[in-house]
């Protein structure tokens, strides 16, 4: 055991290796687990509102069809093409750290960060719609074209789902302008990449989640 | 190996206040967290107190009916989301976890502040609750009352919210610590039992807490936006609430119960000098109960109009989950037969656990079986039956854990004689508590109520005074522990002739814990050292 | 501590770069697809269709840009166990709030329709031409009012009510199309609407406006099997039991307690008029024996109800002073009275009737 | 002993068919439970006593690490014991669960803080549940503000009010007198004064009863109330004096001449309202269209007279 005073780094970086690991593959191996750990917590998270989606439109598939309708699935269908573009570029810029192309790879957040930005304008436009169509939640629905049950929970399971994803986009951007400006300061190389790996694992699942919201909302209803 | 200069160690180095506040010490955070949750069991305690005082009397005797709601919500808000939740994970889970493993730290130090900081800023919402008027919806929040009331739920749903990250963080920390911090040679079979506790503890805390954030956030949304996803009004269902709530609230009995199971499977070895009997199927029944604790919620919902199928199916689940609990009794009274037992007060309150937690586990079936849970549902019984598990059980767990790492994680002893008192008055006192109840249960006294008939006026009495001796004991147990952080008598590395590895380095532990390589022999070396295999 | 545990391969896996293109590509190529499959309706499939599709395109998102087909085995039971785990959530939920809620509206259904035959029901559900001319009338004397005189959701009490009565035209249903779920509807009315409950029509004349308001629906579906679950006539109707609201003994012994009132003293100088044969034979029954009126239980109607009949003593009625304005209404009946048509009588028996009745009006 | 606990456990009275059973079966476990929890404390405190440490203590203590068929059974035996109470309990609630046919329904509205209930004849009672001897009854409850539950101890029975659904309960009491009713399930400041009494009568008592007049019921005026608001009358009469385009206010309509849309006037009496109840088209307001449903086997003849008399109480 050597003195706990003396401190490694990993190699060609200025990232110092905290004392309880041994190597830096080894804190990357942990991080890596941790952020999965966490993405099963945030799969859950958004659970509950799933299953709340699948019990209210069993209750009444007929509103869910109808209110459906009111979505606009050509906004949504870009969406989905603009965020799959998104996790796209985001493992690329991944691959490109592992091959050491720092330039490559903070291009490919930028692209990142600019569909993400994207995808928030073009809900921005659909929230600002919903708005004044009186498309609200439950209580301030005031929407008169669905004359089915009681489509305010459509609206109200929408805003949720769409809010609480928006939101984890929201994080998201924050997240990679910081690892973009990490990525062009030259912190990262092919043997640290720790942050922009587990930045892209928390993208990937924004993804994955929209992947299936926008079929439950805007295509089947 | 060698135990070193013990006059460094992790309390003194660094010094200063500040040196704590922004410390990423696990061992310091664990004693942040252990001192805070002590505070909040003290908080709630009083709430406590003072609901077994308006009992003395039906009707008024010092509270009326909306102070009386409020006082049981906080009691019971205050004890699980601040007390019972984040105190033996988070305090002994945090201090010995990593030492327990041979590793200097957990996985993601600044995670573990964050998470202290994260529970604070939840507490802090909810003593705001507390100040804008309290909350009187009960802990369970249940719909639609809880749309309804104009009381402070959104301070305390958004408390509840975040403390539930911080409990996240916690476990998120423990499952990688776990995983990739062992030692060389602490192979999962190697582990002691209070790791397998704290790991599946762990796991329940990061796969059911982000539902219950969910809820009480949809919860908020239904107070601020009217979503009425739990609003019959808005076309919502309000036990669609209880689904959600209870598929945490469940499995988050077993977070308050587990690791009190863990550290009585610490205990039970290192007071009978003797290894502990059926180490796998107590590592075993730990993960059994964590998996089923999921499939078992509905069984709080007998009686609320959810479906018979469903009803059925949660019947039969909890079937399943009582057996691997009746297992970890039998082995830790086994792990006593023939052994050296020495009645020290950590042995005392393992004993005790061990009476009180089988009352309230047995209690237990008679809410798994249908016809008998729906007359019990909403009684005292259930009170008394919940207490016994999460008092009897955890506290008592807790209380001993405190006194048998008491020396290691503040290099003191405390008074042994003090401590035995202590003990007793506490296990006469929680019996005459809750032991009444279960009699005003059978006798159909409904829990949550303010006012009650005069026929239950005796019971209620005597679980009053009941409380009163809980209350002094854990008035003398706090005096004797903290006279002793100042007076008391300077502590060995291992007083008990315990194994695991925390005692093999110097009490208090050095900041780095390890200062030559941890030497890893199986658990509970007891007995025949030709079978305790070294493999340092 | 020189080394921890089991770390034997130290490097990061690196996957080609062509691999994230052909992912993207394919990702993008479910994407068209799902969107075009929710052009089609597949009905019940169009669920599994769609998740069908995202689940695929998941799979590809989590294999190849996680990487989680080249990772460890933790961070892959990580994954497994929280859509294990999501599943758990949503089955055993569904246990409970789809099945109890499949339950309850049959409960009420059938609490509602209750005293109403299966069988007749069965009968009835076909859609026959008769049903429909019969049903056009009862439409417009019972529904044009509010859903318009052509169905268009138009009529004039529409102005004043919210919700919106149903616009037939429009081909949107919000309780079902199908014979059965519009019968329920009319049975059940309507909770917080304007719809009332109709359930006070007979059977046959809920199935004729059934008939004909799908007549001129452009858009309604057939009987589902779970429609006639939900109304109870899958199955054998041999179980069949009326509903029986209040308990039989009490029922029956209500029944036996009809007023049974004898003729006052100062009408009993009537009984030997020559009315008085045919008013004991046809009107007595109802009216009492000396037009006092009385409480009649209907039998056969379920629920028993009671109607009651007004004392004639002193009565202001436009038949005292006209005979002709008599026989219409004894002759045709009181439509909404329950006062039955009858008719058959000669001219002599007409005039002792009117005579009669005069008599014990006072006059 | 066992008496003093039989006594400890069930002073109740078992006021209904289902008590008793209830009563065994928690008899069953309640044994079932002192027969696994006595050997454990006893094992431990002797384990304790026996083997406790003496000073200069040189014994050996034994490598016991387990033992496998020692656990298999342990584990089959405490979950046969566990199957057989499930499978108890299972019959139990399939009997709660299925009410015999030809059961007498109440109806229940249970709301903060009062327990209101509805008898087949109209008949209404607060906190105070008649119930008939022998004949098997059927709660159909609900609830229009928050979570309750319908608690009768001496019954057995439980069952939560849930609003936006009906839950149904039943049972069959076997015990004349007065029962507690609580409500068990938090609901608020009043909770725990919640309560009502179930009074068990002979069944001819109950019918005198449920055919005899009734303080408590509501008077006709309230009656009328509910049914001109519950029938959506109020939809398009208001009782405020606004006209509406649908229909003329009630408000100051008795006794005021009505002008008919054949041009004849009227004045709006008891006969008037009634006739325009049960068969609208016959009198038609002057500036009114005939939308009006007849409700013509829908209202009952005490139904109508009480909504008479509503629109009677509602003067200019």
């Amino acid at each position: 055991m050597s003195g706990h005073h003396e401190v490694h780094y990993v190699e060609g970086t200025k990232h110092a290796i905290p004392h309880h690991f041994n190597s830096g593959y080894h804190e990357f191996d942990a991080s890596k687990m941790g952020m999965w750990v966490f993405l099963v917590n945030e799969i859950l998270l958004f659970s509950a509102l799933f299953v709340a989606y699948a019990m209210f439109r069993a209750k009444d598939p007929v509103m869910f069809h109808e209110a459906s309708h009111q979505l606009n699935k050509w906004m949504g269908g870009l969406n989905t093409i603009v965020l799959l573009f998104s996790s796209l570029t985001m493992a690329l810029s991944v691959g490109y750290l592992q091959r050491n192309n720092t330039k490559r790879a903070s291009q490919m957040l930028i692209l990142t960060f600019l569909c993400a930005a994207t995808f928030m304008v073009v809900k921005y436009f659909e929230y600002s719609h919903k708005f004044h169509a009186g498309l609200l939640t439950a209580k301030f629905y005031t929407f008169e074209g669905i004359s089915a049950g009681h489509p305010g929970l459509f609206f109200s399971l929408y805003f949720m789902m769409t809010g609480l994803h928006g939101l984890h986009v929201l994080i998201g951007m924050g997240v990679i302008a910081w690892v973009w400006w990490r990525t062009r300061r030259g912190d990262f190389n092919e043997h640290y990449f720790t942050p922009v790996e587990v930045t892209a694992l928390y993208w990937h699942l924004v993804d994955l989640v929209w992947i299936f919201l926008f079929p439950l909302l805007y295509l089947i209803g | 190996m060698s135990v070193a200069n013990s006059d460094v160690n992790y309390i003194n180095s660094p010094k200063g206040l500040w040196s704590w506040l922004v410390t990423i010490d696990h061992k310091r955070i664990g004693i942040m967290y252990l001192f805070t949750t002590l505070a909040f069991f003290a908080l709630g305690g009083i709430f406590a107190l003072l609901l077994r005082i308006e009992h003395l009397t039906p009707g008024r005797t010092i509270m009326d009916a909306n102070q009386y709601n409020i006082a049981f919500t906080l009691h019971g808000a205050i004890m699980v989301f601040m007390f019972i939740v984040p105190n033996v994970p988070a305090a002994f889970g945090n201090f010995f976890l990593p030492i327990m493993i041979g590793a200097k730290d957990v996985a993601f130090p600044k995670i573990n502040l964050l998470s202290y900081y994260v529970f604070w800023l939840g507490a802090i919402l909810a003593v705001c609750a507390i100040i804008f008027g309290g909350v009187d919806t009960g802990w369970t929040f249940y719909t639609p009352y809880s749309i309804r009331t104009n009381t402070a739920v959104i301070f305390m749903a958004s408390g509840a919210f975040i403390m539930g990250m911080s409990s996240i963080l916690t476990g998120l920390n423990f499952i990688v610590t776990v995983h990739k911090l062992r030692a060389p040679g602490m192979t999962f079979f190697h582990l002691p039992l209070f790791i397998w506790g704290i790991y599946a503890t762990a796991i329940i805390q990061v796969l059911a807490t982000p539902v219950i954030g969910m809820t009480v956030a949809l919860l908020i949304m239904e107070r601020v936006f009217g979503i009425g996803f739990f609003d019959p009004a808005l076309g919502g269902d309000p036990i669609l609430f209880q689904h959600f709530f209870w598929f945490y609230s469940h499995p988050a009995v077993y977070i308050m119960i587990v690791p009190g199971m863990a550290i009585i499977s610490e205990i039970i070895p290192a007071f009978s000098k003797k290894t502990i009997f059926g180490y796998k199927p107590i590592a075993y029944s730990s993960l059994a109960i964590a998996f089923a604790s999921f499939i078992v919620w509905g069984h709080h919902m007998f009686t609320s109009g959810q479906s018979y199928l469903a009803s059925l199916l949660f019947s039969v689940a909890t079937i399943i989950i009582g057996v691997p609990t009746a297992i970890k009794i039998v082995n830790w009274v086994a792990t006593m037969y023939k052994g050296k037992v020495s009645w020290e007060t950590p042995m005392l309150y393992a004993m005790a656990f061990i009476f009180m937690f089988s009352i309230g586990g047995l209690t237990g079936l008679f809410h798994i079986s249908l016809a008998v849970s729906v007359h019990l549902h909403d009684t005292y019984f259930v009170v008394a039956h919940f207490h016994y598990v999460m008092m009897g059980g955890t506290v008592m767990a807790m209380l001993g854990g405190l006194h048998y790492w008491w020396p290691k994680m503040f290099g003191v002893m405390y008074n042994e004689c003090l401590g035995k008192i202590g003990a007793a008055l506490m296990f006469i006192g929680f019996n005459m508590t809750f032991g009444s109840q279960f009699i005003m249960g059978n006798l159909g006294m409904p829990r949550r109520y303010y006012d009650y008939a005069e026929r239950f006026q005796p019971l209620h009495q005597v679980s009053t005074v009941g409380s009163w001796f809980i209350a002094a004991s854990f008035l003398l147990t706090m005096s004797y522990l903290i006279y002793s952080l100042f007076k008391g008598k300077k502590a060995p590395a291992n007083p008990w002739d315990a194994k695991s590895l925390e005692w093999t380095i110097a009490s208090p532990p050095p900041t780095e814990n390890f200062l030559t390589d941890p030497v890893v022999t199986e658990p509970y070396p007891y007995g025949t050292p030709n079978k305790a295999r070294s493999h340092a | 501590m020189a080394h921890h545990g089991n770390h034997k391969e130290e490097h990061h896996h690196v996957t080609p770069l062509e691999i994230f293109h052909k992912v993207f590509i394919a990702l993008i190529g479910l994407t068209v697809l799902t969107v075009v499959t929710s052009l089609y309706d597949f009905g019940m499939m169009n669920m599994v269709v769609a998740m069908a599709i995202a689940s695929l395109k998941a799979a590809l998102v989590i294999m190849f840009f996680m990487q989680l087909k080249y990772d460890n085995i933790l961070n892959q039971l990580c994954m497994i166990s929280a859509i294990l785990f999501v599943a758990i959530f949503i089955l055993i939920t569904a246990s409970d709030v789809i099945v109890r809620d499949n339950g309850r509206p049959m409960r009420i259904e059938k609490a509602a329709q209750g005293g109403d035959d299966p069988a007749l029901m069965n009968k009835l559900r076909a859609v026959t031409d008769d049903q429909v001319a019969k049903g056009k009338v009862l439409y417009a004397n019972n529904c044009a009012s509010c859903h318009g005189a052509t169905g268009g959701g138009d009529g004039p009490g529409a102005a004043a009510l919210n919700p919106k009565p149903r616009n037939f035209l429009s081909g949107e249903w919000k309780y079902g199309s199908s014979p059965t779920r519009i019968f329920t509807t009319i049975t059940n009315g309507v909770k917080g609407t304007g719809m009332s409950s109709y359930s006070g029509m007979s059977v046959e004349e809920r199935y004729a406006l059934v008939h004909y308001v799908r007549s001129i629906s452009p858009q309604k579906s057939d009987d589902s099997a779970e429609d006639l679950k939900a109304a109870g006539l899958d199955g054998d109707f041999s179980k069949f039991k009326p509903k029986q609201m209040v308990d039989v003994g009490i029922v029956m012994e209500n029944m036996a307690q009809v007023d049974q009132v004898e003729l006052p003293q100062d009408r009993q100088k009537f009984s030997d008029h020559p009315g008085a044969k045919l008013y004991a034979q046809h009107c007595a029954s109802c009216h009492g024996l000396s037009g006092q009126g009385a409480k009649v239980t209907a039998v056969g109607v379920n629920p028993p109800i009671a109607l009651y009949t007004t004392s004639w003593n002193g009565l202001q009625a436009g038949w005292i002073q006209d005979s002709s304005a008599f026989k219409k209404i004894v002759s045709e009946g009181l439509t909404g009275w329950g006062k039955p048509g009858i008719g058959h009588f000669n001219s002599d028996e007409w005039s002792q009737l009117y005579s009669y009745a005069r008599a014990l009006s006072g006059r | 002993m066992l008496e003093f606990l039989q006594r400890l456990k069930f002073p109740l009275p078992q006021a209904s068919t289902f008590a008793p059973k209830v009563d065994l079966l928690y008899d069953f476990i309640f044994y079932s439970s002192v027969f696994l929890f006595i050997p454990t404390i006893v094992a431990m405190i002797y384990f304790g006593w026996k083997y406790r440490t003496k000073p200069n203590d040189n014994r050996e203590v034994p490598y016991i690490d387990g033992h496998h068929t020692f656990e298999w059974f342990i584990s089959a035996f405490v979950g046969v014991i566990f199957f057989i109470i499930f499978v108890w309990g299972l019959i139990g609630f399939n009997e709660l669960h299925n009410p015999p046919a030809g059961t007498y329904e109440i109806g229940v509205v249970g709301k903060q803080w009062m327990w209101e209930f509805n008898y087949s004849n109209g008949k209404t009672t607060r906190n105070e549940l008649y119930l008939p001897k022998g004949i098997p009854v059927k709660l159909v409850m609900s609830s229009p503000d928050v979570l309750h539950s319908f608690y009768v101890v001496n019954f057995r029975v439980k069952q939560d009010v849930v609003p936006g659904m009906y839950t149904t309960l039943w049972f069959q009491a076997d015990q004349l007198g007065e029962h507690d009713i609580f409500c068990a399930e938090y609901c608020g400041t009043a909770h725990s004064n919640m309560l009502a009494k179930a009074i068990v009568l002979e069944p001819e008592q109950f019918k005198a009863w449920l055919q005899g007049s009734d303080p408590n019921q509501l008077t006709q005026l309230e009656i009328g109330k509910k049914i001109f608001n519950t029938r959506n009358c109020v939809a398009c009469h208001s009782v405020t004096g606004v006209q509406t385009q649908a229909g003329p206010t009630v408000k100051g309509l008795f006794n005021r001449k009505v002008n008919l849309s054949d041009g004849t006037q009227v004045v709006a009496n008891e006969d008037y309202i009634r006739t325009s109840i049960i068969n609208p088209a016959t009198h038609v307001v002057k500036g009114f269209r005939p939308i009006m449903p007849a409700f013509q086997g829908l209202l009952s003849e005490n139904d109508i007279s009480a909504v008479i008399a509503y629109i009677k109480s509602l003067k200019e």
